[in-house]
């Protein structure tokens, strides 16, 4: 394909150093390859794969001997041009899979061609006529202003069935009621209040709960806080003792014996 | 003697000027002065006669060249406002609140706020007297003859048009709507309203709602 | 059907319809829709032919209306920027890697952040694709059908507007490009070295043709 080892010349030399010098200026190794390849001043489409192998190999091989920490995809890709070399350079060999030098060299050869392309297509669009730049769009826009119209909704039947709400409100069940889980102090105070004249030895606080309060969590908690409250209430008036042998046990009150005691 | 400069530079034609001065009307952020206009076109330029141009260009447009102080505006013509307007049109329903507070007005107008209070059993807010009254269903009626004067509410000519009504007097009684089967819908002896349904601003009848509603 | 409903409404003259057309563009900074355009014009209007009419009435002008993607705009004329000084917005300063990947993703879209990386040679940073979006001149097109179901990118609107393009097909070069096969994702044969994540590009080549292809 090409003379191997060709006569780099001095220039192609200093400018192959040149490059080193900046190789953090480039943006991996396809970007490097297609910088090298311009060394070749032909047309991408005619470009010598194998002499850019070997101009890569050699910038990989000075940047070494400069130690240059290079990237591990700069070696990665240094390897994989050692094979496409030597891929190119050997008479295929029948026995072996997989592609050829040549369709892997092809391969390389377009994605730089490609990428080149790109390079030019970001040049030309960037070199367009920009909006705000060059051409402008209106300073002062009138917007469109948002009417918006809220319509209500009723119908007569809504109409009716409100007011039939309000008017048979009264034959409904009072409305305390719907708190139907919770057990206000008053109630609870009312009925230790009679409750309390029959409890002469201690007896658990939980025993007063009021029935069918004691099973259902939420209902048990309620009356268990208001009852509480309720024989706080009653103690502090002086009706009743409270005591609890320890912390977290059951809480008992009996009626105070008042002077007697 | 600025004639003489100015004859030193081919100043672009009359029609270039006004695009120019049309390109820089349209793209400015506020109304610019005739001298601001010669000051950015190009020397040799008379923007006062390229506005000229461009004013009768516009004339009759979509799009008016109009004077704004001592300086010049590109503006929609008057009569296209309407089209800067979008209008979104939102229905919502009624809130029961403001139902209620209608219906009671429908059935017992004139009457005054004090009794829509009394009939609700919860105060009547501003804001749903507001509603109604910006929806033109009720108005203010007399003043009652009563200690304080108190406004009454009526209904209003668009109320009875709206829910289809002749009269006020067409609303149905209590004994039709139970005949109707309005009033049927007991509440089941034990089912509970739940808790967190907050309702606007009368929670005190809460929970009847949903017996209606179906 | 649609005629006979068209026909009970008395729609406006032509140059009435073109008066509204020239109002609503010359009002609103961003391109509108015909849609929405039609939408604001009242009932019988076409506002397609109308903006023919507009179009070639502001041919030649200062201020030009133009296509953007499936909507229209007024801007000035290229060729006055230099009136604009005052009005240019220092935009920030692309890197090339931002500026490739737009434009990789314009030529080929819908792309890949893999199928980028695979024609860049270098993996696409986060930061890039994010300045991209927030500009909004690129956003998440349609997942692509092949494993992983990868996000694919397009150009938006605000591209078209910003870079004066009718549509994407007008591209400066486009056609070349594709002439030349290099809008075609070719797949690497065998193991290609560079990105190894480049494996889901697959048969991704449905790409920029059917969206190019007209």
């Amino acid at each position: 394909m090409v003379e191997v080892e060709s006569e780099n010349s001095v220039a192609e030399r200093l400018a192959a150093e040149a490059l080193i010098v900046d190789v953090d200026g480039y943006e991996g190794p396809l970007d490097l390859l297609l910088t090298l390849s311009r060394t070749q001043k032909v047309d991408l489409r005619k470009i010598s794969v194998l002499q850019l192998a070997e101009q890569y190999l050699s910038f990989i091989e000075q940047a070494k001997s400069l130690r240059i920490e290079l990237a591990a995809d700069y070696l990665v890709m240094a390897a994989w041009l050692a094979f496409l070399k030597s891929r190119l350079l050997l008479p295929p060999d029948p026995t072996e899979d997989g592609p050829s030098g040549e369709e892997l060299a092809a391969h390389l050869a377009f994605q730089l061609e490609r990428l080149q392309a790109m390079r030019e297509a970001s040049a030309q669009l960037m070199g367009r006529n920009q909006l705000g730049r060059d051409f402008f769009a209106r300073g002062i826009p009138e917007g469109v202003e948002r009417v918006r119209k809220v319509t209500y909704s009723a119908t007569l039947l809504d109409l009716m069935q409100g007011y039939a709400r309000i008017r048979t409100k009264d034959e409904f069940r009072p409305f305390v009621m719907d708190r139907d889980a919770v057990l206000t102090m008053e109630q609870a105070l009312e009925r230790m209040r009679g409750l309390i004249g029959f409890a002469g030895d201690w007896t658990d606080l939980s025993s007063y709960l009021p029935e069918g309060w004691e099973t259902d969590p939420q209902k048990r908690r309620s009356a268990t806080a208001a009852t509480f409250a309720a024989t706080l209430e009653l103690a502090k008036v002086g009706l009743i003792d409270i005591r609890q042998g320890d912390t977290f046990s059951p809480i008992h009150i009996r009626k105070k014996t008042n002077d007697r005691g | 003697m600025t004639e003489v400069e100015e004859s030193l530079f081919e100043a672009p034609p009359m029609g270039e000027q006004e695009r120019m001065v049309e390109a820089i009307l349209f793209a400015t952020a506020e109304p610019v002065t005739v001298k601001e206009l010669q000051g950015r076109m190009p020397h040799g330029c008379d923007a006062a006669e390229a506005l000229v141009h461009l004013r009768k260009r516009y004339e009759g447009r979509g799009v008016n060249v109009v004077r704004v102080g001592d300086a010049w505006a590109m503006r929609t013509a008057g009569d296209l406002g309407f089209l800067m307007q979008k209008e979104t049109v939102e229905t919502r329903k009624l809130s029961r609140a403001a139902v209620e507070t209608l219906a009671i007005i429908a059935y017992h107008q004139p009457v005054t706020r004090a009794e829509i209070e009394e009939i609700r059993g919860v105060a009547v807010s501003r804001g749903t007297v507001d509603l109604l009254i910006e929806l033109e269903w009720i108005r203010f009626g007399r003043r009652r003859m009563t200690p304080g004067r108190p406004v009454t509410f009526v209904v209003t000519q668009m109320f009875l048009d709206h829910f289809g009504l002749e009269t006020a007097r067409d609303l149905p009684g209590l004994k039709e709507l139970r005949a109707a089967g309005l009033l049927e819908n007991r509440p089941p002896p034990g089912e509970m309203p739940g808790l967190g349904e907050g309702d606007e601003e009368d929670e005190a009848t809460e929970g009847q709602s949903e017996l209606f509603e179906d």
